[in-house]
């Protein structure tokens, strides 16, 4: 798999092979990616919108295919129901600002988990902190799996809307999206589901799943940088106001008042990420022609593989449940500061990352300040992970 | 000059945007339909008198392209007393020869040469909406009433 | 120069060369910006931020060294003023939600001009529009340059902000906005220049334009898709509210709120478009190489030349002043559709613009419906508009 | 092991991030200075008791990495007993140490050995804010103050 990845046919410039360990801060991308960008760039390269020359039309044309891909992707209903952005976290500020604060009265609540990524977690923060209304931070069970009783009670007390990850981008717990849905639904709370660490791991079914907003990143799925999908429910998306006004998403501009065009492009102003876009359509036609369940049973084995080489250790702390988890796992080395462990496993050419990963409210229910992470993409292998317990017993040594 | 645009603006579609016999307004219109391209700032307004679901007086008036004058055109005389029940087929028909990813030939479509005159959009997918525009426009309008 | 641009070294799908009118929309990429956009992608991917290990520590040092660049390009005073953003909308859109919105009470006034793109119209039509004030549109003389007597008695009245272009993208009038920011500043009034048009074709100087505000968009400087860049004055960056909120621009995370990381990251949220910006790097570094000062006589002589060819066909309106103009002229050719024009022209690989050009304001004044434009960059030549005026005399006998 | 990170976590640094001689806190303190790095999580609080522009006392306790935990102490043991005013000497030289642009080499900016301990951030650019993190937050704190 890794001879579709340009970068590992490279060394480090230490001259180690390069054991890329991730993948949840970002994939590295497929030649047929970057050769997709490239090309439009050299050979066809123009805005989008309007023009009725080539290459706009051509441009315009694959921005809108693109659309249709996403749409099929993930099993939405229709292309209208897409909405390109800049990233996940621009799509979820957009669904926090437009479409849920401005149904907020003061002492309403809005609904979070434990293990929401930043991302998923201030924008609904900082709604309820300007309205006056209450954030409501779903508990975990001890085993860091959603507790649903406790979520099933706030939403009985009258939420005005749930924000959930269907991955935790720490500790890899996979939310049952599909059950949580239905029961948020139950008491009419929509729900955004993100996505950005499921895209690239296992089949995402909007009509399935039933989530009303669903938010992902390219560049987590093997795409560009710079580029993201926003998924509504067509009424919801009709019904929210734009984010941002500009060029494209308008009817007729009046000195006071304007209108605009009908969805998705009333919520795209300005011109657009084309070759990100572009880039995004090469990056899903390549993962469904792996097939998402092939990458999943892979990416499946790996985890649980690394998960026993873990566990054997009796140095390694993990953290999370070791059931229904998606490829990511967040651990600690005895004595060893993530930081310290992430610089001495680079000069391996072993990629960790170390930090709070962006998950602050989860780190303080795990009681810890940093953890070491590791997440895998379709281009590992177990012996990245061999590289990996070995580098992390003479990291043991070194720092004792 | 090249034979695609020779095509497209087929002697049929330069003499229909230039023609004005349905050019106008009507003060006691049943539908005041507004066709209007934000892309592009064409703008079209459509003046019908609907009796007995027949289509007894059209006029329209706006700004546009050639192609969207001259379809505008074509739509008021192929509409005009005709019962909209009747004009359903004639609209699907002209759909479907400026549709690029259709299956059917022009020719198979239709033998109306007003119509066929707009085939050529195959080719120039970014000019379909020109073609497209009233026609969109009044089965939306008739569509929600 | 088209050398640099591997565009120009292919025909269009019809066999003809490409000449390329629109370079206002979007500018083609040269082969340097090209290849620094695959080889980040191909040979040291990652995301930026806190990864102690290559490729991540390479890539954030890449982009806060574009952020430098940005910053001397500019002459601003710190990198700090510097916000990447993900283009000129994103950014305007950033200011008038998070800077002036919450300056503003009913009654106030926020000032723009008849010339300006959507997207420095809608963003500030809709605050107003919200709060209850008036958005009052500074008018143009005859000529279409923007009456600053008039400007001035609005600016006098007690307005919020001044939102204005420095060049056209209609016309091509190159406001003096050297002279308008210190008029709006005798009257305390703060101003954010829209240098969309600008950036590519002559030096931009925020010390000696003294504004408080300038956005632009990567496309449209030979740069990649996705990525814009917001300057500001540190004390008006630091004062304004984040827009987005997510990872990366946060101090600490608390339950009820959350403290944000010092300018210009607070203004951060989310993975940046690190290939995007990048991207824009190489593209201003090109730029320089080339001299702006060079470009800028480059594109006055094509324009001028262009002017007066126009000017000698009695079938062409020109709309405009023929003094003080960026590389845009928008005209009509009578009896002739523009979009009918451009829709010829194409098949003679000639690509102009028509329509309202996203300034439907500036239609309104101009009286009509739509016009033909046509744009240049570095690469167009006097060739190019000859081709134009051929294009135009057959289009014009063609319609007859 | 490799001879760069050898480099980077050399004795010095092994050893001063397990010293606990400064570990603690202050109830008298005169400063009490946050240093916090929200990239990492990492964090230190620093109480010092400053007389007659002299520091008579300082503890610090908080959570980090080797480097900046070892930075931490050695800050600790550059300033204690030191006036603010002699202290910025030594400040200026560790952030030249460190410097991976600086012009000097760090055996030319001092001959203390503690201090020269962090010269391998040089190396790791990336780390350097975890070298500096009590030292800038110091200095932050005593200007500000
Ligand atoms: C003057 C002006 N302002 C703003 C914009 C908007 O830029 P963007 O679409 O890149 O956000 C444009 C171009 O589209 C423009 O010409
Ligand atoms: C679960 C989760 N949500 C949201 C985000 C934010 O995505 P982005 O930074 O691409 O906007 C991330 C990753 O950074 C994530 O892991």
């Amino acid at each position: 798999m890794t001879n579709h990845f340009p970068i590992f046919s490279k060394h480090t410039p230490l001259g180690q092979p390069l054991i890329y360990l991730d993948s949840a801060a970002s994939t590295q991308k497929p030649q047929v990616v970057i050769d997709t960008i490239t090309d439009f760039y050299t050979n066809e390269y123009a805005s989008t919108g309007r023009g009725s020359y080539w290459p706009a039309n051509a441009a315009s044309a694959k921005y809108e295919q693109v659309r249709h891909q996403v749409a099929s992707f993930l099993n939405a209903k229709s292309d209208r129901e897409i909405v390109f952005t800049s990233g996940t976290t621009d799509a979820i500020n957009k669904v926090a600002r437009s479409f849920v604060y401005p149904t907020l009265s003061p002492g309403d609540c809005v609904v979070t988990t434990t293990m929401e990524h930043h991302s998923n977690y201030l924008p609904w923060q900082q709604i309820c902190k300007e309205k006056k209304c209450e954030l409501v931070v779903a508990p975990l069970n001890q085993n860091g799996i959603l507790n649903t009783l406790a979520l099933e009670a706030q939403l009985a007390k009258g939420a005005k809307f749930l924000a959930l990850t269907a991955v935790s981008n720490v500790l890899g717990t996979q939310n049952d999206v599909t059950a949580i849905v239905s029961l948020a639904h139950q008491y009419d709370v929509p729900v955004l589901v993100d996505a950005a660490q499921a895209v690239a791991h296992y089949t995402i079914d909007v009509q399935a799943w039933d989530c009303d907003f669903l938010v992902f990143s390219g560049h987590k799925c093997y795409g560009s940088t710079g580029v993201g999908v926003l998924y509504g429910k067509t009424d919801y998306l009709a019904e929210m106001q734009p984010a941002n006004y500009g060029g494209g998403m308008v009817q007729k501009v009046n000195t006071i008042d304007s209108s605009f065009r009908p969805i998705p492009h009333k919520h795209e102003a300005g011109t657009p990420n084309v070759a990100g876009v572009i880039g995004l359509g090469a990056a899903l036609e390549f993962l469904q022609k792996k097939g998402l369940e092939n990458v999943y049973e892979h990416e499946q084995a790996l985890t649980v593989y690394a998960l026993n080489q873990l566990a054997a250790m009796d140095s390694v702390t993990i953290y999370g449940s070791v059931e229904q988890r998606g490829p990511v796992i967040s651990f600690n080395l005895d004595g060893v500061h993530p930081h310290d462990l992430s610089t001495f496993l680079n000069e391996q050419g072993i990629c960790i990352r170390a930090g709070h990963h962006c998950a602050q409210p989860l780190m303080q229910w795990l009681d810890v300040a940093a953890t070491a992470r590791v997440s895998f993409g379709m281009y590992n292998t177990k012996v990245d992970i061999d590289q990996l317990v070995a580098g992390l017993k003479s990291a043991y040594q070194f720092f004792r | 000059m090249n034979e695609r645009i020779k095509a497209l603006y087929k002697t049929h579609i330069i003499e229909k945007a230039k023609d004005e016999t349905h050019t106008g307004q009507l003060t006691d219109a049943t539908h005041v339909i507004e066709a209007y391209n934000p892309l592009c700032g064409d703008q079209f307004t459509l003046y019908l008198k609907v009796e007995d679901d027949v289509v007894k007086e059209l006029k329209f008036n706006g700004y546009g392209c050639s192609i969207s004058k001259a379809s505008t055109a074509v739509l008021a005389e192929s509409i005009l007393g005709k019962s909209l029940t009747d004009f359903g087929k004639v609209w699907s028909d002209f759909m479907e020869i400026v549709n690029e990813n259709a299956k059917a030939s022009p020719e198979q479509i239709s033998n109306n040469e007003y119509l066929l005159a707009f085939a050529a959009a195959r080719e120039f997918p970014e000019r379909k909406t020109c073609a497209t525009l009233s026609w969109e426009a009044l089965a939306k309008a008739l569509i929600t009433h």
